[in-house]
């Protein structure tokens, strides 16, 4: 165990993964100076109405979260992003713009991900067209104001989620998969079709990548029991009519023909990017040239930044991850944090 | 002149009479349409076989199954009782009583009333001294008894059906309801009616007399008897009456029925006069309820043949009919021996399926022909193993053969038939048997039971041979082309619907199985459907478990350390629900097979002309 | 002055655009009801793949049937299954167990006349 | 060279035809897909997989000449692809081996050839206005058939440059540079193509 | 600050300029070009230099695959000799093709230099030239877009309806090939192409965004070229009028001279085979090219423009916006003579 009592940990990010990282340093006997750029903890959960594949509501796990987080080792600097680190010998300099925070001997970087921006997918016409918007704008309707969805005060009769908004798209430079998006257009279907059950869902999507336990069987039961229409076929347009309902043009590529429909709602599921708060080391580039997300040195092995000792990342700052696997990753992190300090 | 014919005479005759008359009119209707209702074919046979010994035979079964009922003996012997009493005795106490009339009037032909109500015009020998002295009053009693002793049984299985032995019975449609307790009533009161003549005039047997002694010692009966006899006489009346419109209508329907059956009349579309022969002959007796599979696995969904005969004879809609397994075992058990799975068939729908269907044949692709050819069947492309081990066998035992279908696109008809969709069936067959005889082999081997049974039934093929690989396999060991070893373990052997009760094939399987393995542990039961069924479109994959699951059951009832079938269906079925190894005998066989055990000169090279199938998994 | 000359060419094309604001899906709610599991199809073509008919050309289930949960096929389209030969192996093969025989059966079933009346050699 | 070796040769090849995710982005919004049995998102797929006979197939087929060239196809496409470049490619292709004339669309390039290509080396322009008959060009209209018809007089009120030699409107393309734009024509292979569909043609 | 392509404003050089010519604006509009250099010089006082010896871009033949690569490529490199003979630096293509046709050109060179070098062989071969890319390489309505709103100061119609006082509803149609190849060649990309929506909102109007607006009016090249072929290309401009016919717009303009033509001669066609009008009260709807809107508004006549080249009569249109003319001079000569009517279409007059 670390002697050592004035050894602390930085954690950057109060997200899932920032959480459990906290929370596990503190566990294992070490102060943790928890900094995040909101001032309360959860990150994007607090955004979220259900998480899939079982729909758990997002407060209760977000409180179960916050119940970890009580103990007199966690010391919360809220309220400001931390974006840089400098090195000052051997000691982790934490900086807000040029401005000093804080320091420690270890920094656990949990800043998560922001979504993409639909406006850089013109062609869809979001910003532009209001039936458009994106899948954590409807995560939010549902969990305020599901009456918000209907259309002229009635129950939509058609809704379409386009799956692979800015991910796999060379137009955009995004080449990478979010893996999350099916599976929340998935599960918001769902809940659509719960909402609404006169009215038509369909979700229109490359390849379908329910790769997450249970979320093979949640695609089957929007499939069976709710009867969510899967179109395989990427939207190319979307444009107003005089309704200001939104007309889609895709290729149904199992008919091997083109097609149109007219909705009331264009649900767009947005694929992750790296956080524009994203952690800069000094003198150091410590994310992947392709997708802009931090890398690990090595990331079969564990979650040490690149050339960056006593640096750790987790969570979806390395990429697109679920809030099971950011949990996880934040308490490998930590431990990986404690076994550095051990050993230096 | 009249007065010497109806002699002698009481109004209350009248009412039987009517009933009587009605229900003989209406049968002869029927008979009459049922005839009319036959295919040219079918009028044929039944011309050119009414004056031959097969209307002897007929009558025979008619005593065995009608009034016998020998059969329903076999299944159930209560059950076979409280039938054969019923329609025996009752037969007799008509033969018997005739005769006594004849013996009195000394008259041959006279109103039937005569002699149904004889007792009433002749009281019998007087009481107690000739009441246990056989004679026409003794016979008639002792038949009575017989007759009421089954009537009890009726009364108590109605009630208590679980009692004699059956798990499940029929329901009754208010018509039946009437019918049913005329039937009930009619002897009782006829038990009455007799014995207070009797008692009025001292006169009678054990059973009538002594009865009649016993209320004539306390009341004066003879204001009493004309009342009963005219109650017994309307009371058969009410029953004659209903009867067209009852199951019981099955009575005079049987005998007609078996009379066709034995010309060699067999249910088919061409001659629904035949078909409805059949529907009115279904006692809806129950017997092939507790043999279907599906009284388990899809409870309280009424798709047993007892129930569904009785929709369609009253043309009502079923929802059922998509349902049926056709595995046969009800058809097995019918003790009027309906062909129950004809009549499913051709209730379904003709869709004109397969009517488009144009199979590339062997026939042109390939000019060497071969003395085998092998027909492995869709199934059995689900199954590479099975096909990989055939050919294993066919080398080893050098043949020369052609396997006809390795591209996997011949198909043989029978799952269009057993869809009701004849029309395709036939125009595949068509192709088939052209095709077949145009390859100029002599043998057809086919592995899929399916297959096997159509060639067998439908197929025209002059000149070549049907086996189905276990026969096939069989012969090749006992012809000692092939040799094998037999292994140490005990099996079980599932035998296939179409192999076993659909083609008879149920000796060489299990002759096999003994070469093979070193105990058959297989339970004696009728052979079990595995619920892979293509007669059975409408069943869920979850029912098809259910019946799998409940087979596999019986089947492991010997434990046995694994499960032969015959059929790539059947083992399709089974695997997963199975947790012992489940095999093709193909499968065991190549397993068992001693390399080079054969003569060399048998094994000639017959790579030639000869695709390997693609493993398609 | 509607609609009078022709200028030697044919201006409504093809039309082979999918219109699923006024596609006719009236047969697959028929089937919805008729036959369990109907919609859980991935369309993988494993039924097409294994289809004996499919291999002789003409029926492709999985497409079929993927067609019939859009819109209502041509006449043409729906009496490919006419070839069917109900042997049952798509069934089979099916991952999401969903039984395609009957399927077959019932759309055959309730598109019957529509087609017979339309196509006699069917 | 067998024709996928062809196709890839090309200059064009590289960013016109990358993987394809088979998304369908470019058949959703092609003109073509809608009005005739023609899926860009397919042809790309038949020249990744590059089978020979299929390509042999396709290149002596209707379907390389549906695309109307709008490019519609190339700002979508998340992989970066150009049907409508690729099917370019597909057509030099079909017509340097005479395959062109294999299809009734194809054929139509001898009309193509005579017209346009003609037009191009004896008057400097793709079309003149002597050269749109309203005879074949009804859909054109009474204006047109009244500007064509007295195309002096009209032409002339815009300019009074209308071919003459100097700059203006429809001037008169000096023959000095008719004659460099016939030895680019040569020089460049463009003449080499036209023989092969006259030739291709004639046959 | 993330830049969205709605705002995105591409390089457009502001004065010298080398004009090359389009086939079909020529043809069929032939009032056009002269206008756009006509407004450039005096109007806007640039140099605009329009070299004889330039042809055609071969952008037709290149697309009707008549014309294979090297040659288009090498009669654009010769068009970019004339220019730096010349001393120009600055191109501006009248022609939508020939624009996407250079840009593409200019955008292989710069991948495949080695391509660039066979090509300035073949030029040198054939005609003893050498060429440079241009520095700038626009379409002409870039030039106007960027000067719109100068344009707008000394305007003297705006564009709106004279008795209502509303703005006019526009259909903006742009030419596939101005953005669609590359969006960083047009004037806020290739989704909404703000090019020609800023000289309608920059002249009082108000542009019509339609369910088709991004569809292309269907020239097809040999799809119109080849008779038979020609139901590709009016079916597809019928999909963009119908879907912009509820909108009641009473006016289109399109950069592309192709699209003006089409969707101006469609209209014609329709009417004639189906009797389908899709202007308001039983009009067809006017097509204008962009330099035809700016001459309108900076009130040249309508006739010395051309309007009466379209088939489309454009009067109704006029009066909306109080345009003075002399409907005496439309079918005349230069000298003022009647040169003899076409087939008049009866004008209904709201």
């Amino acid at each position: 165990m670390l002697e050592n009592e004035n050894h602390r940990i930085a954690v950057i990010g109060a997200g899932p993964a920032g959480i459990s990282a906290a929370v596990t340093a503190a566990e294992l006997g070490i102060d943790v100076d928890w900094y995040d750029k909101a001032d309360q903890i959860g990150g994007k959960l607090n955004d979220y109405y259900q998480l899939f594949p079982d729909r758990t509501s997002a407060m209760n796990v977000l409180q179960e979260f916050d119940n970890l987080t009580g103990t007199a080792r966690i010391h919360k600097h809220f309220g400001k992003a931390i974006n840089h680190i400098e090195k000052n010998n051997g000691r982790l300099v934490l900086m807000s713009d040029h401005e000093t925070v804080g320091s420690a001997d270890s920094v656990i970087v949990a800043t998560g991900f922001d979504f993409f921006d639909a406006r850089n997918k013109e062609e869809f016409g979001y910003g532009m067209y209001n039936q458009v918007i994106t899948s954590p704008e409807l995560e939010q309707k549902l969990k305020t104001n599901p009456d918000s969805l209907k259309f002229d005060g009635e129950a939509p009769a058609n809704i379409a989620f386009v799956h692979c908004v800015g991910s796999r798209d060379q137009q955009i430079g995004i080449n990478y998969c979010s893996r999350l998006c099916c599976v929340t257009g998935i599960k918001q279907a769902i809940e659509m079709r719960e909402l609404f059950p006169s009215c038509r869902v369909v979700n229109f999507y490359i390849d379908l990548r329910a790769f997450g336990s249970g979320y093979e069987e949640l695609y089957r039961e929007a499939q069976e029991k709710h009867q969510v229409q899967f179109i395989r076929g990427r939207v190319s347009e979307a444009s107003e009519n005089q309704q200001h309902r939104i007309v889609l043009k895709a290729e149904d590529t199992l008919m091997g023909r083109p097609l149109k429909i007219t909705v009331d709602w264009v649900v767009l599921l947005i694929g992750m990017v790296p956080s524009c708060t994203q952690v800069q080391v000094a003198d150091h580039q410590c994310t992947d040239q392709e997708t802009g997300f931090l890398k690990a040195a090595n990331a079969f092995t564990g979650h040490r930044l690149d050339g960056q000792p006593g640096i750790f990342m987790a969570g979806a700052c390395g990429g697109p991850m679920s809030i099971p696997e950011a949990a996880a990753s934040g308490k490998a992190a930590a431990t990986e944090a404690l076994q550095y300090l051990i050993n230096r | 002149m009249l007065e010497r014919i109806f002699h002698p005479f009481d109004p209350f005759v009248l009412l039987f009479t009517a009933g009587m008359s009605f229900v003989g009119t209406f049968f002869l209707y029927k008979v009459i349409r049922w005839i009319e209702g036959l295919s040219a074919s079918d009028k044929e046979l039944l011309t050119n076989n009414i004056f031959s010994k097969k209307t002897w035979k007929a009558l025979g079964e008619v005593v065995r199954e009608s009034l016998l009922h020998k059969k329903i003996f076999g299944v159930n012997v209560r059950l076979g009782y409280m039938h054969m009493s019923l329609a025996f005795g009752w037969f007799m106490l008509i033969l018997i009583g005739n005769i006594e009339s004849v013996y009195y009037t000394s008259r041959l032909f006279k109103p039937i009333y005569v002699s149904v109500f004889w007792r009433f015009f002749e009281p019998g020998p007087t009481f107690p001294q000739g009441a246990y002295t056989p004679g026409f009053a003794f016979w008639m009693d002792l038949f009575l008894l017989f007759v009421l002793s089954g009537l009890a049984f009726a009364i108590y299985k109605r009630f208590h059906s679980i009692r004699l032995g059956m798990k499940r019975t029929t329901r009754q449609r208010p018509a039946d309801r009437i019918a049913l307790t005329a039937l009930w009533l009619i002897f009782p009161i006829r038990l009455l009616a007799e014995s207070a003549t009797c008692g009025a005039n001292g006169s009678g047997s054990f059973l009538t007399g002594s009865l009649g002694s016993l209320f004539a010692s306390f009341i004066n009966l003879d204001p009493l008897v004309l009342p009963l006899w005219w109650t017994y006489s309307f009371v058969l009346m009410a029953f004659f009456f209903t009867l067209p419109f009852t199951r019981y209508f099955h009575i005079p329907s049987e005998p007609v029925l078996i009379f066709l059956r034995k010309y060699g009349i067999r249910v088919s579309k061409e001659s629904p006069g035949y078909t409805d022969l059949s529907l009115r002959a279904c006692s809806s007796c129950g017997v092939c309820i507790d043999p279907c599979q599906l009284a388990d696995a899809l409870p309280g969904r009424k798709i047993q043949s007892s129930y569904f005969v009785k929709t369609i004879r009253h043309n009502e809609p079923s929802d059922v009919q998509w349902d049926c397994m056709q595995c046969g075992r009800c058809e097995k058990a019918c003790p009027v021996g309906l062909e129950l799975m004809p009549i499913r068939q051709n209730s379904r729908a003709d869709l004109s399926f397969g009517t488009k269907s144009n199979l590339i044949g062997m026939n042109g692709r390939n000019g060497q022909s071969h003395r085998i050819l092998y027909f492995a069947g869709c199934m059995t492309h689900l199954t590479p193993s099975i096909i990989r081990s055939m050919t294993k066998i066919f080398d080893q035992s050098g043949s020369s053969w052609q396997f006809y279908d390795s591209d996997g696109r011949a198909c043989c008809g029978r799952p269009l038939k057993l869809a009701g969709q004849t029309d395709g069936a036939n125009r595949i067959k068509e192709q088939l048997q052209k095709d077949f005889l145009a390859s100029g082999a002599e043998l057809l081997v086919t592995s899929c039971p399916i297959c096997y049974r159509i060639f067998n039934e439908d197929y025209d093929l002059p000149g070549i041979r049907v086996l189905h690989h276990t026969q096939y396999i069989l012969q090749l060991i006992e012809w000692n082309r092939i040799q094998v070893d037999q292994s140490k373990l005990n099996a079980a052997y599932h035998e296939p619907c179409e192999l076993g009760r659909g083609s008879g094939v149920t000796h060489e399987p299990r002759e096999l199985l003994s070469k093979l393995y070193l105990k058959d542990v297989t339970p004696d039961i009728e052979g079990l459907c595995c619920g892979g069924s293509l007669g059975g479109p409408g069943l869920t994959l979850a029912t098809r478990r259910a019946v799998a699951r409940g087979a596999m059951n019986d089947l492991s009832a010997g434990k046995p350390d694994v499960l032969i079938t015959a059929c790539p269906l059947c083992k399709k079925s089974f695997s997963p629900v199975s947790d012992i190894p489940v095999m093709d005998f193909s499968e065991s066989v190549a397993q068992c097979l001693i390399e080079q055990s054969v003569q060399p000169e048998l094994r000639k090279s017959t790579k030639t002309h000869r695709k390997l199938p693609v493993d398609a998994g | 002055m509607a609609g009078k000359r022709n200028f030697g060419f044919d201006i409504q094309g093809g039309g082979r655009q999918i219109d699923l604001d006024h596609a006719d899906t009236s047969l697959a709610s028929e089937l919805k009801d008729a036959v369990n599991a109907w919609s859980a199809c991935i369309n993988c073509g494993s039924c097409a793949a294994t289809c004996p008919s499919g291999q002789n050309g003409g029926l492709n289930f999985r497409k079929l049937h993927y067609q019939i949960r859009l819109e209502l096929p041509t006449l043409q389209e729906l009496s490919t299954l006419s070839s069917c030969l109900l042997c049952g192996k798509c069934q089979l093969v099916c991952p999401r167990g969903i039984p395609t025989r009957y399927l077959s059966i019932q759309i055959m079933q309730k598109t019957k006349h529509y087609v017979r009346e339309n196509i006699p050699s069917v | 060279m067998e024709i996928l070796r062809q196709i890839q040769a090309d200059p064009r090849y590289d960013e016109s035809c990358r993987s394809c995710l088979n998304c369908g982005v470019c058949t959703a919004i092609c003109p073509a897909a809608g009005y005739f049995d023609y899926d860009p998102r397919k042809i790309v797929n038949l020249v990744r997989e590059g089978d020979e006979t299929t390509l042999t197939e396709i290149i002596s087929s209707d379907l390389i000449w549906y695309c109307g060239q709008c490019m519609s196809c190339k700002p979508r496409c998340p992989r970066g692809n150009v049907p409508g470049i690729l099917i370019q490619i597909l057509r030099t292709v079909s017509i340097n081996s005479g395959l062109f004339a294999k299809s009734g669309l194809g054929l139509q390039q001898l009309v193509l050839k005579r017209g346009i290509g003609h037009n191009i080396l004896e008057t400097g322009y793709c079309i003149h206005p002597t050269r749109v008959d309203p005879a074949v060009h009804p859909e054109q209209g009474p204006v047109w058939e009244w500007m064509s018809t007295n195309a002096d007089q009209v032409y002339s009120r815009f300019d009074t440059g209308y071919d003459k030699e100097g700059p203006g409107l429809l001037r008169k393309i000096s023959p000095k540079a008719l004659g460099e734009l016939d030895r680019i024509f040569d020089v460049t292979g463009c003449k080499e193509l036209w023989r092969k569909i006259e030739d291709g043609a004639a046959k | 600050m993330k830049q969205y392509w709605k705002d995105y404003q591409k390089e457009i050089a502001d004065d010298n300029y080398f004009y090359v010519r389009s086939c079909i604006r020529q043809n069929f509009f032939p009032g056009a070009e002269n206008l756009f250099i006509d407004i450039l010089k005096n109007k806007l006082g640039k140099t605009v230099f329009e070299d004889a010896e330039h042809t055609t871009c071969t952008g037709i033949g290149y697309h009707t695959d008549v014309v294979p690569l090297e040659t288009t490529m090498t009669v654009i490199a010769r068009q970019f000799a004339l220019m730096k003979e010349k001393g120009y630096r600055n191109m501006i293509a009248s022609c939508v093709t020939s624009f996407g046709l250079y840009s593409e050109v200019l955008d292989m060179w710069k991948h495949q230099p080695e391509l660039k070098e066979k090509i300035a062989g073949y030029l040198m071969e054939a005609t003893g030239r050498t060429f440079e890319e241009p520095e700038n390489m626009v379409h002409a309505s870039d030039i106007l877009y960027k000067y719109r709103n100068e344009i707008a100061s000394i305007a003297k119609y705006k564009l709106i309806n004279k008795t209502t006082g509303e703005p006019l509803k526009v259909v903006d149609h742009i030419g596939c090939h101005y953005a669609k190849t590359f969006p960083e060649r047009g004037v806020g990309g290739s989704e909404f192409p703000q090019v020609l929506t800023g000289l309608i909102t920059a002249w009082g109007g108000q542009t019509v965004d339609y369910p088709e607006r991004r569809h292309c009016c269907g020239f097809g090249f040999r799809n119109y070229l080849v008779q038979p072929n020609r139901g590709y290309s009016i079916s597809q401009s019928k999909i963009k009028l119908e879907s912009m016919k509820p909108y009641e717009p009473d006016l289109i303009i399109a950069n592309c001279p192709g699209c003006s033509m089409f969707l101006d001669r469609w209209q014609y066609t329709l009417e004639e085979t189906e009797g389908a009008v899709y202007g308001t009260c039983g009009n067809k709807i006017p097509v204008f090219t962009h330099e035809e809107l700016a001459g309108l508004v900076l009130g040249y006549d309508p006739w010395e423009i051309g309007l009466q080249t379209h088939q489309v009569p454009v009067e109704a249109l006029l009066d909306k916006i109080g345009v003075e003319y002399n409907p005496d001079l439309k079918y005349t000569d230069r000298q003022g003579n009647l040169i003899g009517e076409p087939e008049l279409i009866n004008q209904h007059v709201c």
